[in-house]
């Protein structure tokens, strides 16, 4: 069991963490954040805590706990 | 449940003016990261660029000197020789190092001045709005290559690393990627160990990083990093031009 | 007569390219004209406006620090700006980002469903043409018809194909006024 | 004519081809982008050379090798550019070189910020390289004086065997305003002074500035300031608006001139006595006309983004016979129309010198 | 206390060890050699550091490296070589880091000569490089002066946080005479802005000059005038000598103040009422003084290598309160005793302003 | 009787201002050769370097233009750019071209610019009296490494033949010496390749000649050419770096 | 049979011809030229007309003939 | 009092070394000394001169160009600067490369086989010093002490066991005064 814990305010909605998730568990909300952007969430619950989505950050949104 | 990935402490809360997807933000972690696990924080004092990474002395919380543009090894060698102990670093970019900042770069590298480079090679100058840099591949269109990059013209890219690697001076010099997770870690690897270098002493150490600039390329962030693996890395292949104890691998 | 505008909104929407239909068309009907860009500090993204000056006289500044029109695109752009509007001038805004605008004395204020207009026409990025035929039919500034020579002259040919779309949001805009 | 919507850069590149200019050396540097990426674009449509050089110390190096040789060279850059740029200048003008420099000025000191500046116009003026040296230098106020004057620059710079420079700055580079295009010219000046190879010719020529041996050095000094006595006899270039009946004259050149403008316009609506005096060149200086202004008792008020450059040369041409106010913003801001009338008309309100 | 013979170059390098100073950066140039090649043989035995960089370009940023760590860091060059310098020197103001440049000047422009030349004096003065910035100027005027100057340089320069320039030339520096040189110092000046590491700060130190975002050019540069008016108000040295009974003042500063000097001697010997006033710091300019005896009736000659550059500030100072002549020598030539002689003796048969 | 060996028609009369023995006159008699045998006095330019060759303009009966110093290789590109037909060629001092040079030749040799490099290396600056190069060897003594070149401090001598033969730009590179009879025999060959190439229209040539400073190494003129044989070859390898049709030799 | 033709005033007397000469026929002059330098003459007849003296000589002083 | 000297010879004559000793005894004595090296535009070789200046008061310029009193070591050196001396000057030059020097009337003119009897003290190094001593005898400017106290400051320790032979040099000089 893990899960990722996304700063939602500092994601630029860039996609690259959705483009490498082995799980296919993360998306771009409908909402957007105060910079403008449609933000990530994790939108299932089968996180195996790979990180992948932590290293491709750019932005440094996310962290995974596992 | 334990954290297995967070937030570097060596980085600071602001939020980066960089674009979506970019990854200079990637390698911005990875230098943190390095920094956090060596525990050197409280000694280490930065050199920005001119180019997108000019702010890095607002994201990174450890003292910083701004460069005029291509002259960070210079700085950086000004700072070094004050404070022997500090573990000094300069970031750039390739316009910033291996163009205006040719001279500056080989004489450091040339003198083992004992600091360390991460070099950003993402094929273009970013913040002046996409023009040809050095490293701009054969054919590749930028604003001051518009009808791409005429080799029979303007001649053909520089390898740095592979430049570099002909001097004595140098102890380590890493060709890496940030394309995907694999080679993020890989990059990460060599970040901190160009840092060891420095810190045990042994001289001039320097990370070249593959890097993606999707709004100067004009693709979205994913097709950038696919481009930096398929395009950049053939032409810029990846692994060690120098070492203390290793010969070129991968 | 000299008349100065400023348009301003997100990076994206397409402020500048009205901005510069407006100069154009000013130009096309024999006036002395400027355009003049403003970004903000991020890299990309971000608020970003242009001054316009349309004149019969050489003209002075090419910035406009109080302008006779506004067109604004979006909420911070409107709050930025509107106060620095000269009495009895005009302010078009985008209805469809700004849900309540406070009423200014002395000005003439137009509320605009710029995206949902353009929405209907079947592209969202002519917003910024719909709030342009607002103003247009407003301020009367320029014709729509320079608007419309302009546009032929402003895009870029391979975006030519798009000029009966961008005709229609700003015939739409004006519209509204009429 | 057509009249055409161009940026001031991009109306000065594309002067500089009608002018035949056929070769740009440059390095980019934000606010002047636009010139480069047009030549870029447009030079190897009229088979010219356009050439990114790895640095604006190369760029004004590789001038001096085109220029030498007789080419129309360009290169443009911006403020902290043209500073790594007054080594390679102060050679021009000791070798004689003609070409055109470019200055899109930007805000300083140091890396500083994009937005416009007028505080390098010492630099541009009174030499930022060493030596005693002087380059032409205009000062465009419109987008059509940038195609004009760069035309100008070019004929003069070979007229001369002289460097020129055009001074601008941020706003007046992005700014976008009608042009008329001048025609494409042909030219053939004739340069027997250039390094093309001998062919047949007895003696190489040779672009030089050294003068090691014996009185070389002072025979070179002689010789230039002689010919920049001549510059300042005949190329001195202003533009007057409304001055004879004026009781204050705003000085002022390039953006803050129109800015002034506009201020004025303001005043003259309201019955107010008020001219402006526009240097188009800061070099050489318009220093008569402001000297005979000052003698018939007008008052001067010199309006600048800087803290003060212009306003010294203003003062030296009126010599104490008038009153001088200086009206000044310091790089990150620009003046307001609005604070450019408060104080003028604060100053009429003070009354006679 | 004892005297040695030193050459001006060396004076100021073993006066610079003295003070303090524990880095140099520099590039080999004429005539300014003997400055690196002291440092080279004696940094290693104060447990120094001496680099010859790889250019000036290189040298100059090295300087702003060390000086923002926090080091006393000095750099020398000439005249080409300081042009190459001001970008750098421009980001040095900018940023406020402290430091000393040193200008051996030599005849230009361009590659020029290798003799005297005092025409980089607009250049140090009125900021070669972009921006509204200013280093503070010391014109040393005899060996013993670049010694104590150096020490002075740093010493303020730390206190302002602004980079100091020592203005001499190939006669100054080539030139021996007797000196005194001080006891060694120990520096060890609190600088809490330089970085260090952090070191347990709570924020780190950041040395910068970049102001893209708001208002944050403006607000460097309100700063950076608010020191430049303190350094004005407090800083301004000259010496005055005999001119209180003077009709007519010679200002001069460095090698032609001690032609002039030579010169006085000879019209004093004879009883002609002449002084001379030598500005020691060129910025802060000694204006008030000269304004002053401006206002008392005395009228002035400015001599120069140069084609006149002293001169326009001393007309700034004065502004028409009293006459100012020239004379001026080009590069390539130094001006003799005997000329000035005549000058001024032409000057006092030629009667009152 | 016929002449074997006579006044190449490229020099002019004038006699040169270098110190007794210095072979920097050798080098310009080889380049005088080199004009004369493929008759392009006509349509040569040549760039003077700053550096004891400054006045090479007064020696060659070539048009030229002296560049500031470090920068010819930039003066050579806008002349030829200008004129495409002419020959350009420049002379530069290790000084001049691998100190403050080194962006100006590594971006000529990258742009394989179409011109020809003639490169003096005498491991010091000569004219400005005898200051350290970055060619100088590890523990000479010149007047600013006056203890000896420490290479733990400032580094180790750059190798630019080396280094510009990473670059896909350079059509030809060779290292001569000029130490006896025969080498310079081999030099003259050299120096007459690198024009034949840029004639050819190849790109960027090179030719890095050995060369003695008798007067700032203190040494008599003969003894300096020993020197150059026995302490400059070892750590600069002759030969042929790189080249269209052939590999490495010597 | 071949011989050389030394241009004295040339000559800066750095002896680099005498030492590579194969016949030793080289030497310096007693005499001065006006520049101040022992000048180079050749003492003997035997010379091969190598052209070696002529190769190492950097101021062009010395022709060949054979 | 100023007493101004040019020292002017051949490159490697030793005229710099002469005028260095004459400005470092004067300053043993008291004085105010400037002096000032010149070269000409050989790279090595060619002809060198120096100006020396002594006085009781600061001095001036340190460019001596009208001079109380010249060493000339060689023919062209002492054409360049006789007509410059003071009247009542003196003038010292090199009887050894100067076989026949026209009398400047007004002023002592001393000529002094250098080489010579630099020779016949073993080493022609030292002629310099011969003309040196004849200068300091002529015009009592310095003494010949401080002119010998100078010397171990002006020579590098690594040539102090040549001072006796300088001293023999400067003596023999002094003598053909006296
Ligand atoms: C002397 C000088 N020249 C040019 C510039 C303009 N400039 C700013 S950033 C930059 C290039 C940046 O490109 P690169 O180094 O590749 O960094 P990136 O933005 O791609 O990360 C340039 C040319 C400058 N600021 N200063
Ligand atoms: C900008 C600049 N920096 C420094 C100098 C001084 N300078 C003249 S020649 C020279 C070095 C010459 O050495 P090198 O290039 O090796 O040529 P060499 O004399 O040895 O042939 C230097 C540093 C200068 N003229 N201009
Ligand atoms: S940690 Fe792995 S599985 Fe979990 S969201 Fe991130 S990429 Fe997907
Ligand atoms: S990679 Fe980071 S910035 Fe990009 S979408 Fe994912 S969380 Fe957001
Ligand atoms: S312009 Fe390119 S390099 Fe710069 S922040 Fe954007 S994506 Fe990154
Ligand atoms: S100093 Fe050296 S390189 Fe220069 S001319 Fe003399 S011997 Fe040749
Ligand atoms: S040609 Fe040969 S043999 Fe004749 S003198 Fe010269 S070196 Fe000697
Ligand atoms: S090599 Fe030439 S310069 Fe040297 S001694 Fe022989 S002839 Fe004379
Ligand atoms: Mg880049
Ligand atoms: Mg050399």
């Amino acid at each position: 069991m893990a899960t990722t814990k996304i700063d939602q305010e500092r994601c630029k909605g860039c996609e690259m963490c959705i483009a490498v998730c082995p799980k296919k568990i993360l998306g771009l909300s409908d909402k957007i954040n105060a910079q403008g952007y449609h933000f990530v969430e994790q939108k299932g619950p089968d996180c195996i805590g790979c990180t992948f989505c932590a290293l491709v950050c750019p932005d440094v949104v996310i962290e995974v706990y596992k | 449940m334990q954290k297995v990935f967070g937030y570097p402490r060596a980085l600071t809360s602001k939020r980066t003016h960089y674009c979506p997807g970019c990854t200079h933000g990637i390698v911005h972690r990875l230098v943190a990261e390095a920094i956090d696990d060596l525990g050197i924080q409280e000694q280490t004092i930065g050199i920005a660029p001119v180019g997108c990474a000019v702010l890095a002395y607002e994201y990174f919380d450890v003292d910083f000197q701004e460069a005029a543009h291509g002259r960070a090894p210079a700085v950086a060698t000004g700072i070094k020789r004050v404070h022997p102990d500090a573990v000094v670093f300069s970031y750039q970019g390739d316009g910033d190092l291996a163009s205006i900042g040719t001279a500056e770069i080989v004489h450091a590298a040339a003198r083992g001045e004992n600091i360390t480079v991460i070099f950003i090679n993402n094929t273009v100058y970013g913040m002046t709005g996409g023009q040809m840099a050095p490293t701009t591949l054969p054919g590749q269109k930028t604003t001051t290559s518009p009808y791409g990059r005429d080799t029979t013209k303007v001649g053909f890219p520089i390898r740095v690393s592979e430049m570099l690697a002909t001097l004595d001076g140098p102890s380590y010099i890493e060709r890496v990627s940030v394309h995907d997770p694999k080679h993020i870690i890989k990059a990460g690897r060599a970040i901190r160990k160009a840092f060891e270098m420095q810190i045990a002493g042994k001289g001039f150490s320097l990370v070249e990083v593959l890097s993606t600039c999707p709004t100067n390329w004009g693709l979205t962030p994913i097709k950038a990093l696919e481009r930096l693996k398929e395009q950049m890395i053939p032409y810029y292949p990846l692994g060690v031009f120098r070492s203390p104890e290793e010969v070129a691998e991968e | 007569m000299t008349y100065e505008i400023i348009c301003a909104g997100f990076g994206g929407q397409g402020v500048m390219l009205i901005g510069e239909l407006l100069a154009y068309g000013g130009m096309l009907e024999g006036k002395n004209v400027t355009w003049f860009p403003s970004y903000g500090p991020e890299m990309r993204g971000g608020t970003a406006n242009c001054s316009v000056v349309i004149s019969d006289q050489p003209v002075g500044s090419p910035i406009v620090s109080e302008p006779d029109g506004l067109i604004a695109m979006n909420g911070p752009s409107l709050e930025k700006f509107k106060a620095t509007v000269k009495p009895g001038g005009a302010i078009v805004y985008n209805a469809s980002m700004i849900e309540t605008a406070s009423e200014m004395p002395g000005l003439k204020m137009l509320p605009v469903p710029s995206n949902e207009i353009a929405s209907e026409l079947g592209n969202n990025k002519v917003a910024n043409m719909v709030a342009l035929g607002a103003f247009i039919g407003l301020t009367k500034v320029i014709t729509l018809s320079s608007a419309v020579k302009a546009l032929e002259h402003v895009l870029p040919a391979r975006h030519h194909k798009l000029i009966p779309l961008n005709v229609a949001a700003l015939e739409k805009g004006l519209a509204l006024v009429k | 004519m057509e009249r055409v919507m161009m940026k001031g850069n991009e109306a000065l590149a594309e002067g500089a081809i009608r002018a035949g200019c056929r070769f740009f050396f440059g390095y980019p540097i934000t606010p002047q982008n636009e010139i480069p990426e047009y030549m870029a674009r447009r030079m190897p449509e009229v088979n010219g050379v356009f050439l990114q050089a790895e640095s604006e110390v190369s760029a004004i190096n590789m001038i001096y090798g085109a220029g030498g040789a007789g080419g129309r060279a360009l290169t443009s850059s911006s403020s902290p550019g043209i500073s790594l740029k007054q080594e390679g200048i102060s050679y021009l003008a000791g070798a004689q070189v003609p070409c055109v420099i470019v200055n899109v000025a930007r805000g300083g000191p140091g890396l500083g910020g994009l937005g416009p500046s007028q505080s390098d116009y010492f630099q541009a003026t009174k030499g930022g390289g060493h030596g005693d040296y002087h380059l032409i230098v205009y000062a465009p106020g419109t987008a059509q004086e940038m195609v004009d004057l760069i035309g100008l620059a070019f004929d003069k710079a070979e007229e001369y065997r002289n460097p020129v420079m055009i001074l601008s700055d941020a706003i007046m580079g992005q700014m976008m305003e009608p042009v008329v295009l001048p025609e494409m010219r042909e030219v053939t000046a004739d340069q027997p002074w250039a390094t093309t190879g001998k062919k047949g010719r007895a003696k190489p020529n040779v672009i030089n500035s050294l003068g090691i041996v014996g009185e070389d050095l002072e025979r070179i000094n002689i010789e230039l300031q002689e010919k920049y006595k001549k510059i300042v006899d005949n190329e001195i270039r202003y533009e007057a608006d409304g001055i004879d009946d004026a009781d204050l004259i705003v000085v002022a050149y390039g953006t803050t001139s129109r800015v002034a403008r506009s201020a004025l316009n303001m005043l003259r609506a309201e019955g107010k006595k008020v001219g402006l005096l526009r240097p188009i060149t800061l070099w050489p200086f318009p220093k008569p006309i402001l000297s005979e202004l000052a003698a018939e008792g007008k008052r001067f008020l010199v309006v600048e983004m800087s803290v003060g450059q212009l306003v010294e040369d203003v003062i030296l041409a009126v010599n104490d016979r008038a009153k001088v106010d200086f009206f000044g913003k310091l790089n990150g801001s620009v003046p307001t129309v609005r604070e450019v009338y408060n104080e003028i008309n604060a100053l009429l309100q003070k009354g006679g010198a």
